[in-house]
């Protein structure tokens, strides 16, 4: 190799595949960082917790929801990239869903945004699958032994999203109160929601 | 592949930490290492999605360790850049004065080691069991369900077929369905009893119980 | 363990380079770590060979991958000498005035765990099935043969069953099988016909397939 | 922990036990080196060689040798750890062995020595199994397609050493001319033999 022993950075690997394409023509400057800036503005899990009190509130757009994941997001503007075809689990007293990708880390991006780090990591993608309701309650999720647990490895081109339930305490709350405070963590099931 | 990335079941990671508020993403360089993908997927259509999935898998599996998701990103993107030939791998490393890790080849597969399409189809409540044929290219049959028996859930529409389209084979496309696995026939652990893996599975992956 | 260390079968590791007339430690520290381990097990007594392939096996995957043999034995040498007690981590540190990479703990497994000693003995010539049962712990039955069926070539002289031996839990003995598994049998291809793989299996891995 | 940062280097690392050990009187100065140096000349693969040679010009050895490897190779003088149960895989002309540890690195010590880099190294140690042929070609052994392929993986208490076949031009050599001839690979049944 021409570069020597020294193994680049990643930051300085990006740099020198962005300066390339730049010389050849292939992209202008600032294209990279303009992509990731409105990546960043799209792919936002802020999408999927508004969806979530919605569905807490409409029952009839909780219907859509369980029906047709991908066009009740739309219905909402949410779609793009990752989300071409949306599932939606629903928690209930006696099923708790929680998702995973085993294999790299496919998520629902314009609901749940772009997967936080613990879920691209090796531990979360190797364990949750091997001992499900022992891994969610080390995370905080301790359920009776009566619900039953079920995880969902995105394997293949359906993504998913976790519908988690409504906690008590909050019935005569607002769609937008209800919205902040559903969390992303509800949302793939590794976290439950209270007030 | 049985690759590194196949870690569905693997024991030995340790503890799963969970940072609170974590930002999309954490440093400059890992934004523009995702909009290099995107670019090189989406606008330069250099290569496509499941042939980036397979040139991370590609890593070797020391690098794919200790690589961090977005450095894995930047390997198989660069990667195929290179291998497409749109950039040069010298000119790479001249650049960045140092060297450039890429993943490793693609194996020498050949189209006849694909299985056939699917002679059957499944409905909702279906028993089914996962094949145990294992392609030596890239494949999205999780090592921990090969050979396992489960019941359909849902059935998708149908998606590019990935073992074929990564591999620049004839494209086909095949429903796919959610099945779940018990995770007592999983992992033959009697205090499981209650909970289940569901697996998102291309209707070829998929038999028949006898 | 599903563990790192359990590598029969995985892909993407790329060529295997031989040394031609290879001496027996390329550095002296490796001839100091083989002896430590010697030492370890067979002088002072602090541990047995399955805790110390265990510790080996308990490695963060990373680490495991990226270390040569006679790190991967230094540091499983290392860390039961500390969690025995006979050496302080603390200690070590300070005199090489920097960290000293351990092995993870040992996970929190029980004595039920451990499948029940075998009713079932096997002669030669017998089909048997490894059972699918996995214990979190040392064991040593590999992914690749898990609920497969072959054929006893031998049966090898009682030793001691490693998944005990390596918890501390009361010893017990059992015969070993050479179980014969033809390759397309455990990988599902035809062309591998006329090839197999010869698995050595305590007898409460083993059941009668059914 | 007290180390700081920067991980030690291997060297150092079993400097710093060595040191502690010393110091609370474990062991003496040079323990470590004298032990290395014993099992370096104890664990010798000429060593398995010399079995292959009079395996193949005595053929009651050979029969012993075949029936109870441990007692044949102890009649050499060749015993001690990792070979307190030896079983010999004999090479026919329609049979090949080869020998592999998936898990760790499994290797009758008193007569194949301590194993090779290339045998520990994780290429090794997965492969073989998946693809029992085709790694065998690539290593340079190239079988007729009647010839069966068989793998031992070395995963519990015996230990393997192959006997290889004996190569055509060698019908009236000596037994010590034959086991000069003998290389370690043949032993683990990744080399063939000729002269």
């Amino acid at each position: 190799m021409s570069g020597g022993d020294r193994i680049a950075t990643p930051a300085e690997r990006v740099a020198a595949v962005e300066r390339a394409l730049t010389d050849e023509g292939r992209i202008e400057a600032g294209t990279l960082d303009g992509l990731a800036a409105s990546a960043e503005q799209q792919f936002d899990w802020h999408n999927g917790a508004r969806v979530v009190a919605k569905a807490w509130t409409d029952p009839t757009y909780k219907a859509r929801l369980l029906a047709d994941g991908t066009k009740a997001c739309a219905e909402l503007g949410f779609e793009g990239p990752q989300g071409e075809y949306i599932v939606v689990l629903e928690n209930t007293p006696t099923l708790h869903n929680a998702v995973v990708c085993t294999q790299c880390s496919c998520t629902a991006w314009p609901v749940l945004g772009l997967p936080p780090d613990w879920y691209k990591a090796p531990a979360y993608r190797a364990r949750l699958v091997r001992a499900p309701r022992g891994v969610l309650a080390e995370m905080g999720v301790e359920l009776a032994a009566d619900v039953r647990v079920r995880i969902t490895d995105t394997t293949a081109e359906t993504r998913f999203l976790v519908l988690p339930l409504r906690p008590a305490g909050t019935e005569d709350w607002s769609e937008e109160a209800l919205a902040a405070i559903v969390t992303r963590e509800s949302m793939i099931g590794v976290a439950l929601l209270t007030v | 592949m049985n690759g590194i990335h196949d870690l569905g079941g693997m024991e030995g990671f340790g503890a799963i930490d969970v940072e609170s508020d974590e930002p999309t993403f954490h440093e400059g360089w890992q934004g523009r290492a995702f909009a290099l993908n995107m670019l090189g997927i989406g606008i330069l259509r250099a290569y496509n999605a499941d042939e980036y999935r397979h040139a991370v898998e590609r890593m070797a599996p020391a690098h794919y360790l200790g690589a961090s998701y977005y450095e894995r990103m930047l390997t198989g993107a660069t990667t195929l850049l290179v291998e497409k030939g749109v950039l040069d791998l010298a000119t790479l490393e001249s650049i960045a004065g140092a060297t450039i890790p890429l993943a490793r080849a693609v194996a020498d597969v050949v189209e006849d080691e694909i299985v056939e399409p699917a002679a059957a189809s499944f409905a909702v409540g279906d028993r089914v069991r996962v094949r145990g044929v294992q392609f030596r290219g890239h494949t999205r049959v999780p090592r921990y369900v090969r050979g396992k028996t489960g019941v359909v859930l849902h059935v998708a529409p149908a998606f590019g077929h990935p073992d074929t389209s990564a591999h620049g084979f004839a494209a086909r496309s095949e429903p796919t369905y959610h099945v779940e696995f018990e995770a007592t026939e999983l992992w033959g652990e009697d205090d499981l009893a209650g909970e289940s893996v569901v697996v998102d599975l291309w209707e070829s992956y998929l038999e028949a119980p006898q």
